[in-house]
Formats: C-alpha cells, sequence, structure tokens
C-alpha cells in the first residue's frame, strides 16, 4: 500500500512536470510529435529508475558512511552523467532499432532536472532501496503521461490556428498551464 | 569564423537577442519554480551568474586539456563543484532564501543555460570573452527571472520584493501555484514574440516601401517629392 | 580540514578516474561509423541537449541535419551564428554566383484584362478553387488570385497587390522557390535576378479564345517569334523565349498587340542596358 | 462570354451563376443555432437558481457573461477577425460559467472569469473550434485556484429545508466529523432532485437540467453517449465502494444528483469542441470523466471534482480521438 | 404489397434531406422538341475522349457513328438526331471545364447534286437480338457499339462492367433503383412506366455475367415503383427464358446516399466492398436502372443511345418536368423548354445537388449519363452562412458512410499534409457530400477532400 501510494503520489499527484517544475525543457522541446513524446517516455522511465537505485547505493555505502554528504551533487551528477552516456554507447552498439528509438533520447535525458531532483528527492525523504525504485518508476510514468498528452494536444493544435505568436512554446507554456489547473483536482489525495 | 564582436554586444547580447529565458527557452525548471516572488528571482539569477562566470572561466582555462570524450562529464564536474559552494553558501548565509528555493539550488548544475554555455562558448573561446558571455548570459536569465517573478508576486501577493504596493488587492493565489507559472510565462513569450514580429515587420515594410518608390523612379524617371517633379 | 578532504579528494577522483577511464574504454570499443559531417556539425551545436529543436538533442538534431530532414537554422539556442556554421559545412551555399528570383507571368487582373465566368463560393486557396470549373477568370492559365503563393512564402516577399496578383518583393526573395511549387497554374518561375525581358502569360488556348477571355493575353500570332532570330518559339499557341540565345533588342515588343511579351520594367532604361536599347530603338522605328 | 449571361437574362439579370462544390445542399443545423439551442436550454436551470437564491443572484451570470462576450469582442477586433458576438459561442461560455459560479460571488470576480475563459479558454488556440479545453471549466479552474475562499462560499438556498445552513452537500458528507455515516449527513435525494440545497447557481436542481439538458438530447445538439457513459463511470465506480462500506461511501445516486455532476454530464462534457468526435471516444471520455469525479470527490482534498475530470479528460480528447479513429468502412479487421 | 417497415435494410451513417420528389414524382415522362442546335462532347464518359470520324459540313444519319472509342475505357458518340455537322469545337461542357465537342444541326438532307444518287435517310439501326438466345458476348459487343455509359452519375462505359475478368466469382446482380439524390425522379418515373422492360432486361444482364440472382434495391419512398416491379417480376408474367432468374425487389430505408454503390450492396448483401475495391470483389455487380433499361433496348430494339431522361425541377423552374431529350440539347434549352427560370433562382445544378456540378454556362449541353438540371432558389440551398471553423461536433464523421473523419481530412489537406491524408483514408471518399450537408458550420468539406484526393493519388501508392 505504502508503495503504492509513492507510485501514484510521484505519477499524478504530485507530478514531476505538472507541480514540481522537474523536466520543463525536455516536456516543451520533445512534446511536438506523439511518437517521440512515447520514446523519450519510456527513456526518461529508464534513466529514473536506474537513477534511483544507482545513487541510493551511492548514498548508502560511499558518501554515508565516509560522511561526504555534501559531495551528494556532484557525485550523483558525475554518476549519472557517466552511467547515461555508458548506456547509450552499449545500445548504440548493440542495438541500432533500439538505440533509434529510445537511445537517441539518452543523452538529452543527462540534463533533464528530473534525474538530478529525483535522487535528491529521495534522499531528503529516505526511501529504502525498493521505495526508491517504485519513485523513480512512477516519477518517470507521471513524466511519460504529461508528455504524451501534451504531444496528442500539440499534434491537434497543428491544424489549429493558434496566433502566431503564441505558436510553440508559449502555447505549450498555457496549455501546460491549464493541465496543472486541472491536476490541481488531485491535490490532497495523498 | 565569425566577425569581431564588441565586449559591450558580448554581455548584451544575452539580455535581449539571446536572452535565455525569452528567446532560447533555457533552464526553465528554475524560471517557473522559484519565481513566486520577485526576490527569489533575483537571488536565483545572482547564484547563476556566479557559477556561469566561474565555471566558464575555469573551463575556458582548461579546456584545451580536455579529452573530447570525458569533456561533458568535466564540466558538470567543474559546474558542479561551483553549485555545491553556493548551496552550502546559501544554506549558511541566507537559510530563508536558502528553504525558499529548495532543491532548485542544486540544480543549477542540470540547468542547461549552463552547460549549454560552457559547451558553446567557453569550450571554444578565451577566458576574457568566456567571463563576459557568461555575465551577458548570467544578467539576461536574471532580469527574465526578476520580471517574472515581479509580475507573479505582483499579481498573486500584491506585494514587490516584499513591500506592499496594491494595498486593496485580492490576491490571485493561482499566480503562486505552478499553473500561474506556466500561463504567466506562456503569455510573456507571446508577447515577447509579439513585440520581435512587430519590429520584424516594421523593418520589411520599410524595404517594401524602399523597393516601391525605387520601381516608381524607374518607371518614371522621377523620385516621388523631388524638385524635378515639377518641370515634369 | 586535512582529514575531511582526503576522503572527498579520494572519493570523487576515484569515481572521475573510474568513470573518464570506463568511458574512454567504451568509446574506443564501441564507435559506431558515421558521415564525419554529422561529428563536424556536432561540434558547432551548444551541446546542451536542451531539446529546443524538438528533437532528441543535439547529435539527433545533428544526424537531422545533415540527413537535410532538418533546417540548417533548426537550432533556437545556437542562433544565426551556429546556422551559419553549419550551412558552411554543409556547403548549402555553394558559390552560387547568380541571384534567382522569382517572376509572376501573368498580367490579367480580374475583370479588367481578364473576363471573370461566374462568381465563386468555396475557400480562397488557389488549389481549392482550381477545382471548380476553374476559378472565376474565363482563362484557365492565368493566376487565380487566391495568394497560394503568399502563403507559401516564409520570407514575405510575395504579396498580393491591389488588382488581386501577386508581386514579387525583389529584396526579400530568396529565389527558394516554395511559390513555384505552390501555384497550381505554373505561372511563377525563378529567373535571374536582372533579367528584363518576359511573357507574361501562360495562355495556350486558341487565338480566338485566348484574345475573348484576356485582353494581355499571347494570342499565338508569333509576331515576336518570326524577328527573334530562333530565341523564341511558338509552342502550343504560347511564345516561348530560350534566354540563351536571346538578343533582346530585336525583339519587337511594341509589335505585340497584347503586351503579353515585355519587360519587367516598361521604362527602366537603367536596370538593363540591351533592354534600354530595344525600348528606345522601337521607339525610334 | 458564353451563352450563360444570356440564358439567366430570363431572370431580369437578376441572378448571377455561382461556381461552387456539391453538396449544394445543407442540413438546418448550424453552429450559431446550435450554440443558441444550448444557451435556451440553460434558461431552466437559470430559473431555478433565481428562485434559489433570489433576483440578485442573476448579477453573477450577467457578469459573467459580459465579461466573456467583451474579451470575445475585443480579441477579435485586436486581431482583426470578424465579429463573432452572433454566433452564441461566447454568450455560451459566459453563461456556463456563470451558472457553475457561487451565487455570491463577487461582480467583479466572475467578469473576471468571463475574460479569462474566453482569453485563456479559447482566444489563445485560435478561436471557436481550435480550443482544447472547455472554456468555461477553464475560468472556473482559474477562478478557484485564484479565489479559493470566496469560491466555495456559498449562500444560503431560500427555498432549502434548513435556509440558514449554507454547507452544499458534497461538502457535508467530505467534511463530516469522524464516525458519522455518509448516509447521516446527505440531504435526502427529493432535495437533491429538486435542488433546494446550497451550491452553485445553475447546478443544484437535477430537475432544471433534466428539463433542459434532455431537450438537447432529444434535438441531438449533445450526443447522449457522453452523459450516459459518465453517469455509468461514476455509478459504477461509486457503487462498488458503496457496496463494499455503505457506512463510509455514499450512495451512487448521491453522486449523480449532488454537486456539478449533472451540469457537467450534459452541459460541459457535452461540448461538442473539447470532446472526441467518435461515439466510442465519447463513450470512453464520459467514463473517465464519471470515474475520476468519485475519484476526486472521495479521495482527493476537495469536495467536488467534475470541473477536473472533465478538464483532465478534456487533455485526453486528442489521444482518444487518434486512438479511436474508426476504421474505413469494408477495410478488415 | 410492399410495405414501408421501419427496419428496413440500410447502411451506418448518411442524411435525411428533404427529397422534394413530389415537385415532379407524378409528371410522366415528356419527349421535349429537338433544339436549333445538338453540341456533343468527345467525352461523355469516364476515360480518354473519343475521335471524330465525321467531317464539318457532313450531313449524318440518326444513330450514325460520329465519334471512335479510343481505348477500352471510352465510349463512341452515335449522332442522336439526323443532320449537318457544323463544327468541330471547344466549349463549355457540364462538369465546368472546357471539352472538344461536334456541333450537328438537326435537319434532312441537303438535295442530291446531279448525277449523286439519293441518301439513305432512315435512322441507322442495329438488328434486333433474341434476349433468350443471344451470346454474353454479343451483349456486350452491342452495349460497346451503342456507346451505352452508366446512368448513376460516373458514366463508366458499361461494356467494361459487363465483361468482368474471367477470376471473377460474381452471384448476383443489383439493380440501383434508389435515387437517393433530392429532387430527381428520373429513375422512378422509368420504374413506374417500363417495369416489364426493366425486369427483363436485369434478367438479360443477370444471364450475360453468368448470375442467377437479381435483386432491385428501391428506397422505401417509392414503394409504388417497388410494387409495380416486384409484380413485374412475378414468375407468370416473365417471358420462358428468365425462369432460372430470381428477381428480388428489395425496399431499401430512404437514406442519402443509399444508391451509393458500396452502400447499396451492403444493404442488399450485408457485404462489405473493401477500400479500393470493385463490387466485384465480394461477388457483386451493380447497374443503374436507366443502364439497364438502356442496354435492353439496345439488344432487344437494336436502339442506340440517342436520348437522355433527366429531371427538370427546383423551385426556379417555372414547369418542372421529366423529360426525354436528345444527347447533346443545351441546358439553356432545356430549362426554356420547361418555361425558364424564375426570379428568385440561385444556383443553376447539372445532376443531384448533393453531387451535381453547379453551372455557368448554360451553353453546356445535356450528356448520355445527365440525370437532372436542376434550379434551386436560395431558400432551397439551407440555411445561409459563412464558412466557419470546424467545431469538432463529429456530425460529419458520425454521417459519412466509409466511415471516415472528414474534419480531419480537410483539415489535413488544407494544411497541404497530404501524405498524413492519404495514410488516413482520403483517397476511399466517394464526394458524396453527406459530410458538407450535415457540417453545421458550412465547412467546405468536399472541396478539402476532393483537393486532397487529387494530390494523394500523385503521391502514388506507397506499398504496404
Amino acid at each position: 500500500m505504502d508503495l503504492l501510494l509513492i507510485f501514484i503520489g510521484a505519477a499524478v499527484v504530485n507530478n514531476f512536470v505538472l507541480s514540481y517544475f522537474l523536466g520543463i525543457c525536455p516536456f516543451i522541446g520533445v512534446s511536438g510529435r506523439l511518437s517521440s513524446a512515447v520514446s523519450m517516455g519510456m527513456a526518461t522511465t529508464f534513466v529514473l529508475v536506474m537513477t534511483a537505485m544507482v545513487t541510493w547505493v551511492l548514498q548508502a555505502y560511499v558518501l554515508g558512511p565516509l560522511r561526504l554528504e555534501y559531495l551528494q551533487t556532484v557525485a550523483f551528477i558525475l554518476v549519472v552523467a557517466s552511467l547515461v552516456q555508458f548506456v547509450e554507447m552499449v545500445i548504440r552498439k548493440t542495438s541500432p532499432p533500439l538505440y533509434r528509438a529510445l537511445g537517441i533520447f539518452l543523452p538529452l535525458i543527462t540534463t533533464n532536472c528530473a534525474i538530478l531532483g529525483l535522487a535528491l528527492f529521495i534522499q531528503l525523504r529516505g526511501y529504502g532501496f525498493v521505495q526508491s525504485v517504485v519513485f523513480g518508476l512512477g516519477a518517470g510514468v507521471g513524466f511519460t503521461l504529461a508528455l504524451c498528452l501534451m504531444a496528442g494536444i500539440r499534434e491537434e493544435l497543428d491544424l489549429a490556428d493558434v496566433p502566431g505568436p503564441l505558436r510553440g512554446a508559449g502555447i505549450t507554456l498555457l496549455v501546460a498551464g491549464t493541465m496543472a489547473l486541472a491536476f490541481m483536482g488531485f491535490a490532497g489525495m495523498i | 569564423m565569425k566577425a569581431r564582436v564588441s565586449a559591450r554586444q558580448e554581455v548584451l547580447k544575452g539580455l535581449w537577442d539571446q536572452n535565455p529565458v525569452f528567446r532560447q527557452l533555457l533552464g526553465m525548471c528554475p524560471t517557473l519554480a522559484v519565481t513566486v516572488t520577485a526576490l527569489n528571482g533575483v537571488a536565483m539569477g545572482a547564484a547563476v551568474v556566479f557559477v556561469l562566470v566561474c565555471s566558464n572561466l575555469m573551463i575556458s582555462l582548461v579546456r584545451k586539456w580536455i579529452p573530447g570524450q570525458v569533456r561533458i562529464a568535466a564540466y558538470i564536474v567543474i559546474i558542479a563543484t561551483f553549485v555545491t559552494v553556493v548551496d552550502l553558501t546559501m544554506k549558511a548565509r541566507f537559510p530563508e532564501l536558502s528553504s525558499s528555493l529548495g532543491a532548485f539550488i542544486p540544480l543549477i548544475v542540470v540547468n542547461c543555460i549552463i552547460l549549454g554555455r560552457a559547451e558553446a562558448f567557453a569550450s571554444k573561446n578565451g577566458p576574457w570573452r568566456s567571463v563576459l558571455d557568461a555575465v551577458g548570459m548570467g544578467l539576461g536569465f536574471t532580469f527574465g527571472l526578476t520580471f517574472l517573478g515581479s509580475l507573479r508576486e505582483v499579481l498573486g501577493s500584491g506585494t514587490l520584493f516584499g513591500v506592499t504596493v496594491l494595498p486593496s488587492w485580492e490576491p490571485w493565489v493561482v499566480m503562486i501555484l505552478p499553473a500561474g507559472g506556466f500561463l504567466t510565462l506562456g503569455l510573456i513569450l507571446g508577447g515577447v514574440n509579439l513585440i520581435t514580429r512587430t519590429v520584424e515587420a516594421r523593418r520589411r515594410r520599410a524595404v517594401v516601401e524602399a523597393s516601391r518608390v525605387t520601381a516608381r523612379i524607374a518607371v518614371t524617371g522621377i523620385a516621388p517629392g523631388s524638385p524635378a517633379r515639377g518641370e515634369a | 580540514m586535512e582529514p575531511t578532504l582526503i576522503p572527498a579528494l579520494v572519493t570523487m577522483g576515484g569515481l572521475g578516474a573510474l568513470f573518464a577511464g570506463g568511458l574512454a574504454f567504451a568509446d574506443r570499443k564501441l564507435r559506431v561509423e558515421e558521415d564525419p559531417r554529422i561529428g563536424d556539425v556536432l561540434s558547432q551545436l551548444p551541446g546542451a541537449n536542451c531539446g529546443g529543436c524538438g528533437l532528441a538533442g543535439c547529435q539527433d538534431f545533428a544526424v537531422k541535419v545533415v540527413g537535410g530532414e532538418k533546417a540548417v537554422t533548426g537550432c533556437p539556442v545556437g542562433g544565426p551564428d551556429v546556422a551559419a556554421e553549419i550551412a558552411r559545412i554543409l556547403g548549402v551555399e555553394a558559390g552560387e554566383s547568380v541571384r534567382l528570383v522569382a517572376r509572376v507571368l501573368c498580367r490579367g487582373t480580374a475583370g479588367e484584362h481578364a473576363a471573370v465566368k461566374a462568381g465563386y463560393v468555396g475557400p480562397s486557396s488557389c488549389a481549392a478553387k482550381a477545382l471548380v470549373a476553374g476559378g472565376e477568370k474565363a482563362c484557365l492559365h492565368g493566376c487565380l488570385g487566391g495568394g497560394d503563393c503568399v502563403d507559401a512564402c516564409q520570407f514575405d516577399a510575395i504579396v498580393l497587390n491591389e488588382n488581386g496578383l501577386p508581386e514579387v518583393i525583389d529584396e526579400l526573395c530568396t529565389g527558394c522557390g516554395a511559390c513555384v511549387t505552390a501555384c497550381p497554374r505554373d505561372i511563377i518561375e525563378l529567373h535571374p535576378e536582372d533579367r528584363q525581358l518576359f511573357v507574361f502569360c501562360r495562355n495556350r488556348d486558341d487565338p480566338r479564345t485566348a484574345r475573348k477571355i484576356c485582353a494581355v493575353a499571347c494570342i499565338g500570332c508569333g509576331i515576336c517569334a518570326k524577328k527573334s532570330d530562333g530565341a523564341i518559339t511558338m509552342v502550343e499557341n504560347l511564345a516561348v523565349i530560350d534566354y540563351t540565345r536571346l538578343d533582346p533588342s530585336i525583339i519587337p515588343v511594341d509589335r505585340c498587340s497584347t503586351k503579353a511579351i515585355g519587360f519587367l520594367h516598361p521604362a527602366a532604361p537603367v536596370a538593363d542596358e540591351s533592354a534600354g536599347q530595344a525600348a528606345s530603338a522601337s521607339a525610334a522605328g | 462570354m458564353s451563352a450563360a449571361p444570356a440564358a439567366l437574362d430570363q431572370t431580369g439579370g437578376r441572378a448571377t451563376p455561382t461556381l461552387a462544390t456539391s453538396p449544394h445542399l445543407h442540413g438546418w443545423w448550424t453552429t450559431p443555432r446550435m450554440m443558441w439551442a444550448v444557451v435556451a436550454a440553460l434558461v431552466p436551470s437559470l430559473a431555478a437558481g433565481l428562485a434559489f437564491f433570489g433576483w440578485q443572484a442573476a448579477g453573477v451570470p450577467l457578469a459573467a457573461v459580459a465579461g466573456s462576450a467583451a474579451a470575445e469582442a475585443a480579441i477579435n477586433r485586436w486581431r482583426k477577425l470578424p465579429f463573432t458576438l452572433g454566433d452564441g459561442s461566447a454568450v455560451l461560455t459566459g453563461l456556463l460559467l456563470g451558472l457553475i459560479l457561487p451565487p455570491s460571488l463577487p461582480l467583479w470576480m466572475a467578469g473576471l472569469g468571463g475574460i479569462v475563459s474566453i482569453g485563456l479558454g479559447k482566444a489563445v488556440f485560435g478561436g471557436l473550434g481550435m480550443n482544447i479545453f472547455n472554456p468555461a471549466l477553464v475560468g472556473r479552474a482559474f477562478m478557484q485556484a485564484a479565489f479559493p475562499v470566496s469560491m466555495t462560499t456559498w449562500a444560503a438556498n431560500r427555498l432549502a429545508a434548513d435556509a440558514v445552513s449554507a454547507a452544499t452537500p458534497l461538502a457535508l458528507v467530505k467534511f463530516r466529523e469522524p464516525g458519522l455515516g455518509a448516509v447521516e449527513v446527505a440531504p435526502p435525494i427529493r432535495d437533491l432532485f429538486l435542488g433546494t440545497i446550497p451550491g452553485c447557481l445553475g447546478e443544484t436542481s437535477a430537475l432544471a437540467i433534466l428539463i433542459g439538458g434532455g431537450a438537447l438530447l432529444l434535438l441531438k445538439v449533445a450526443n447522449w453517449r457522453t452523459p450516459l457513459a459518465m453517469a455509468a463511470g461514476a455509478a459504477l465506480f461509486g457503487g462498488a465502494l458503496w457496496a463494499c462500506n455503505p457506512a463510509q461511501y455514499p450512495h451512487p445516486l448521491f453522486h449523480l444528483l449532488s454537486g456539478g455532476f449533472l451540469f457537467g454530464a450534459l452541459f460541459m462534457a457535452t461540448d461538442l469542441v473539447t470532446t472526441p468526435i467518435t461515439g466510442r471516444g465519447m463513450a470512453i471520455f464520459g467514463f473517465g470523466a464519471g470515474f475520476l469525479t468519485v475519484l476526486i470527490r472521495l479521495f482527493g482534498g476537495l469536495p467536488e471534482g467534475v470541473m477536473y475530470s472533465i478538464l483532465i479528460m478534456n487533455a485526453a480528447v486528442p489521444l482518444i480521438n487518434r486512438w479511436m479513429r474508426p476504421r474505413i468502412f469494408g477495410a478488415a479487421r | 404489397m410492399v410495405r414501408l417497415r421501419l427496419r428496413d435494410r440500410s447502411f451506418r451513417g448518411g442524411v435525411h434531406p428533404r427529397d422534394e420528389k413530389a415537385l415532379t414524382r407524378d409528371l410522366p415522362l415528356q419527349d421535349m422538341p429537338d433544339p436549333d442546335v445538338l453540341l456533343l462532347p468527345l467525352q461523355q464518359h469516364l476515360g480518354r475522349p473519343s475521335v471524330p470520324a465525321v467531317k464539318k459540313g457532313e450531313w449524318v444519319r440518326e444513330g450514325q457513328l460520329l465519334a471512335e472509342a479510343q481505348d477500352g475505357i471510352s465510349a463512341v458518340v452515335r449522332a442522336p438526331r439526323a443532320g449537318t455537322i457544323t463544327a468541330l469545337q471547344s466549349g463549355g461542357t457540364a462538369s465546368g471545364f472546357p471539352g472538344r465537342m461536334i456541333a450537328l444541326k438537326p435537319g434532312p438532307p441537303p438535295p442530291a447534286a446531279d448525277g449523286e444518287e439519293a441518301r439513305e435517310t432512315a435512322p441507322v439501326t442495329l438488328p434486333a437480338l433474341d434476349p433468350g438466345a443471344v451470346a454474353p458476348a454479343d451483349v456486350v459487343a452491342r452495349t460497346r457499339a451503342a456507346g451505352i455509359v452508366g446512368q448513376g452519375g460516373a458514366a463508366f462505359p458499361t461494356a467494361v462492367k459487363l465483361a468482368p475478368p474471367q477470376d471473377a466469382k460474381l452471384d448476383v446482380l443489383i439493380v440501383n433503383g434508389c435515387e437517393c439524390e433530392p429532387y430527381l425522379t428520373r429513375d422512378y418515373r422509368l420504374m413506374i412506366e417500363r417495369p416489364a422492360e426493366l425486369v427483363e432486361g436485369s434478367a438479360l444482364l443477370a444471364r450475360t455475367l453468368g448470375v442467377a440472382r437479381v435483386v432491385i434495391g428501391v428506397e422505401n419512398n417509392k414503394l409504388d415503383a417497388a410494387e409495380a416491379l416486384r409484380s413485374a417480376a412475378a414468375a407468370p408474367r416473365r417471358a420462358a427464358w428468365t425462369a432460372g432468374i430470381a428477381v428480388e425487389v428489395l425496399p431499401l430505408r430512404t437514406k442519402y446516399p443509399q444508391g451509393a454503390e458500396k452502400m447499396l450492396i451492403e444493404a442488399a448483401t450485408r457485404r462489405r466492398v473493401p477500400p479500393g475495391g470493385l463490387p466485384m470483389a465480394v461477388g457483386a455487380a451493380i447497374q443503374n436502372v436507366g443502364t439497364v433499361l438502356a442496354v435492353r433496348d439496345a439488344v432487344v430494339d437494336g436502339r442506340v443511345q440517342t436520348n437522355a431522361v433527366l429531371t427538370v425541377s427546383g423551385r426556379a423552374i417555372r414547369r418542372p418536368a421529366n423529360l426525354r431529350v436528345a444527347v447533346g440539347t443545351p441546358i439553356a434549352d432545356v430549362i426554356a423548354h420547361c418555361g425558364g427560370l424564375t426570379d428568385e433562382v440561385a444556383r443553376i445544378i447539372v445532376g443531384g445537388p448533393m453531387m451535381g456540378v453547379a453551372q455557368h454556362d448554360l451553353a453546356a449541353p445535356v450528356v448520355k449519363a445527365c440525370s437532372g438540371i436542376l434550379a434551386l432558389t436560395r431558400e432551397e440551398l439551407g440555411p445561409s452562412l459563412e464558412p466557419g471553423n470546424c467545431v469538432r461536433c463529429g456530425r460529419c464523421a458520425e454521417a459519412c458512410p466509409l466511415n471516415l473523419v472528414p474534419s480531419r481530412l480537410s483539415r489535413l489537406a488544407e494544411r497541404q499534409r497530404f501524405e498524413e491524408a492519404r495514410d488516413s483514408g482520403i483517397e476511399v471518399c466517394m464526394e458524396c457530400g453527406t459530410c458538407a450537408f450535415t457540417c453545421p458550420s458550412h465547412v467546405p468539406l468536399v472541396q478539402w477532400l476532393r483537393l486532397g484526393k487529387q494530390e494523394a493519388r500523385k503521391l502514388g501508392r506507397r506499398a504496404s
């Protein structure tokens, strides 16, 4: 039950994009087409889960015992960036189709605030290993959900007469704002 | 590679032409998250300016020694170090501000502006220009954040930098909620685009006017309004 | 200070060395062959992987630009400088010496020169109009006046003038050819900027019909062709200019009864030396 | 030029030949007629609201309509678009908004809501037919977030059995004393049906809503699938919970009749622009909205969830339309 | 007795425009006197134009060959009346676009010159054939020689449809008597006036195609026609050779476009023709009642197609009528024969109001497949409204009998995203106009769809 709450909380109620403002850059950048949005969402979810595991281990077995908490930011980002780059290389070599579908999004994810944000949240809330993984998964699903909804809307808006100055990022932010208003309905659920 | 740019222009481009908030749409996460008040905007901007200047300078200095494959990781470590400095300093000196900015101070590490400037500018230019670029971009970011923060603070609480400016204002709570951030920035972006488009259209219209005049001269041989007209 | 600093340095140094070494090794082992230009383009990009281009990061953008799927100006962060650099790498602006400009080859103003057969109800787009009995004008080869070319131009270089015909603003025209493709009647062509003599009509109807439906149509009389020394030929009742053989000074433009053939700027002797001579010569003769 | 004018001369030259594409006939329903029909269908609800809350309550819908109409006219004028108040959509948006605001709301707030509805809900997308979210609900959600206190202050219903208390039935159930069962605090179904309870101007009387909404369904201005599916979603989910624990959770009929459920189902979820275009899509949309409504009501922090559930489903409409595209006639399964 | 049943068969979607058939339904078919000049377009059919076989100034007999078919899907043009060829010219046609045509002035031959033999002046006739004994190949040849084209609208050369490829397995002939277009009563009059010949012709075509079953589909607003056909189809009244062929008259729900090929086949057989497929894909052949009668007349009576049967109607026509006119009669003459136009005329249409073509040039002639000439007033066209934005009400998708989403397809075409439009099935659209009829915003859906189809076809078919 606890894990379910963590999952729903991260996926819907406190959606990373719509209520924590994490991962806004890809949310605006990669939500133009639904196909890219799905791939991006899946790649991000993968990295989030991986980050949750790796940073938890790093914190529990290296930084914690050595009392180096102040190095968190540096260590986490280093680990995440290197790991993502490594995974990208592996996928690229081993499976070109998978690389085209997911891999090309990986470098974009390193600088996604959601990744580092997740790592920091996990430490802040003191989650255990399994909780961290579920939290990462929930955050990833929530990110994918928001991204896909937005991509669907933007494909629809491609056919609409959005006023010139608002086209692109402007209308995306306004839609995101309205979605944030709508998601306020979930407030207080967890 | 490009025309020589004056130091002044190097700084100024960040303020409007390549403003990271309004034009390049970089660093959106903190832009939206912390701009609940104008003060937050200034503080966040200052932190970014510091990190940007230091990291740009450092990267520009060591750029020749970093091998290509690991340069991103190296840059991140450099940036992360300065971010940690800022984070710890703020926690010690301005605990209130630090808590209101929350996780977004450590998250400066992954702010696209900083890594972007490192890759795009500092890794290719000398230390002096890199610092100028950093100052310009940082100030542009600060300006964007402060503007957004002021607007949201005034509408959302009737105050500016904590001072009441609209005494009998019924606060629009929505402005300090996430939704308000998205909506305000979306509308501001629309406004900025409207301004640039209007300017551009005016420039275009001037060109068209000029071409019309040329055509008329070509047809009549007389420039409109020129003294020759009377004789003809 | 000392005791805290050492483990910190060791940890970070260790982590850094570990990952740097691993990545360098992996890079060597797992390298994938690709177009060298992708790397060159990539090195010009900001590298922030911000997704501002709508693609999955700078690498993806570089691949798409090299592949021609994305415009060189597609990176909003890089701005014009980066675009120029990418263009240089791709050789997009490969030494084009003659500037091409779009030219509209119809001067049949509806209701004035060109007969109108009926009122039209429906979308104003030329392509849609052409489907309904060929639009309001009786001429099935002339400008439909719906402005599809205007919409197609990304540079605002083409406007519908007060006569309902498109007009190209030379200064803004980049010669991209979008209007040429957009026009369902093929009345827009790209020509060198300084070219002056054109046949401003595409009507291929028989002389009687042509004369009836438009006062400025080429009626296929062939007078210009006869005196052109072979540079103008009559194809399906329409005068066609072979610019490689053209000597504008010998073309009897003033003998064209409908003025379908003529100079872009009729009284612009300065713009084109030979055109000017032709104008004055014919005026004298 | 041809014989055409000659032949038409038989009419004294008054008719001109026309080029136009087939079909040459059009059905009776036009967009303005549909919009005004919905406005007319809202009259019973408005009348009931005025009966319950007094003539002064008319100010709120009037201010909302004025705000939205003014915004529409101003924006179109600025963008140099044709004047569109005649198509009724701006008036409809304002009226819908006015009917889902508390009767005691300050008038300037209602007007602001109307402006936000049109500006943020419609104009930014390019005007009629282009918007993703229901404009009236965007305005309502904005107001709810902007002025949470004013938006949850209710006037007492003059015709209510308890004409002093001013808490809505949903709030009574949501914020009841621990230990009390849902049934004990909920008003009788008869009051919910007639509307003699506190609440938003147009939402209280199920009877009035059913009269207007039913007419729309019969005229086929609104599609019956969405409201039916929405009722089914709420009744099934609410009913399942009620069956598990009747003391803790309210009866499904309570869900259907209380708050803005019927109003939302019949007037908001049937909005043409922001709901799916295929029958199956409408069913999914409605069911989802009904389910989310009950979810938010029972487990969220707010007593009412109709508005949010419809807005959330609005966001999913492009995806629903995409996946529910009908199979072309004769295409293989 | 054929009764109207609420559950008569039909198809999904469609619309119910006011049928307005009362204007002409009770007016028997009349012959119209010949006009001064007949204009015979060389292209009165789908496919490539025919090639003239006569010269200017020549005098021709009625039924004489004027133009040869150019290839398989082309049809011959025969002289509708005896007369003199006055010109080979270009002129306006009812499609709205100009085309080549032969001008023929009806009249007696010029006096024979000295020493010349008096020429044959009787109409050209083909030998009458015995419908019970004629070989299928001869029916096809006769249909081709008579220049018969489909009367259902597309004007497809009928001979081609009567000779399906060897591997086609047909088991039913569907005769289209739906006449779902409002105003038109031409098919209705034919069914009422010539039921026996229609049944005979249907049996003839069934024999030619090798099928044993005929279904005549009639909308249930024409139950008297269905009744007439049913009694004509009753076994005792039929010729002996038709005994092996079952002829069934099937009342169908009155709904537009019930007469569309795919819709009628579904209603009659519950089979669905796949997208891009022909009726033969589901074992059905389909012919319009007018076509069936034309083939029957050509075989049994040896007559060539020289007349067009059409309805002249609309509230802006002074005297509506059902007429038999010589092919090539200018529209203006037909209108004049019907008393001319009233002042209220807003649009003149050739064909039905749902799929017909608005006319700007009334000098254009009536062609073989012409089903009607309508002159409508402003009120008849429906509510007057400036085309507005799509409000995504979904009425077009609900009404589209082919299950397309017209609003989206038209928007894609408008935005020139033809590839996506093609992938969403725009080429399946038959331009029946159901979507645009029902659109409350009066979006010109059919026009955009037509553009989209044209461009999608240009893109070429991608192997899928």
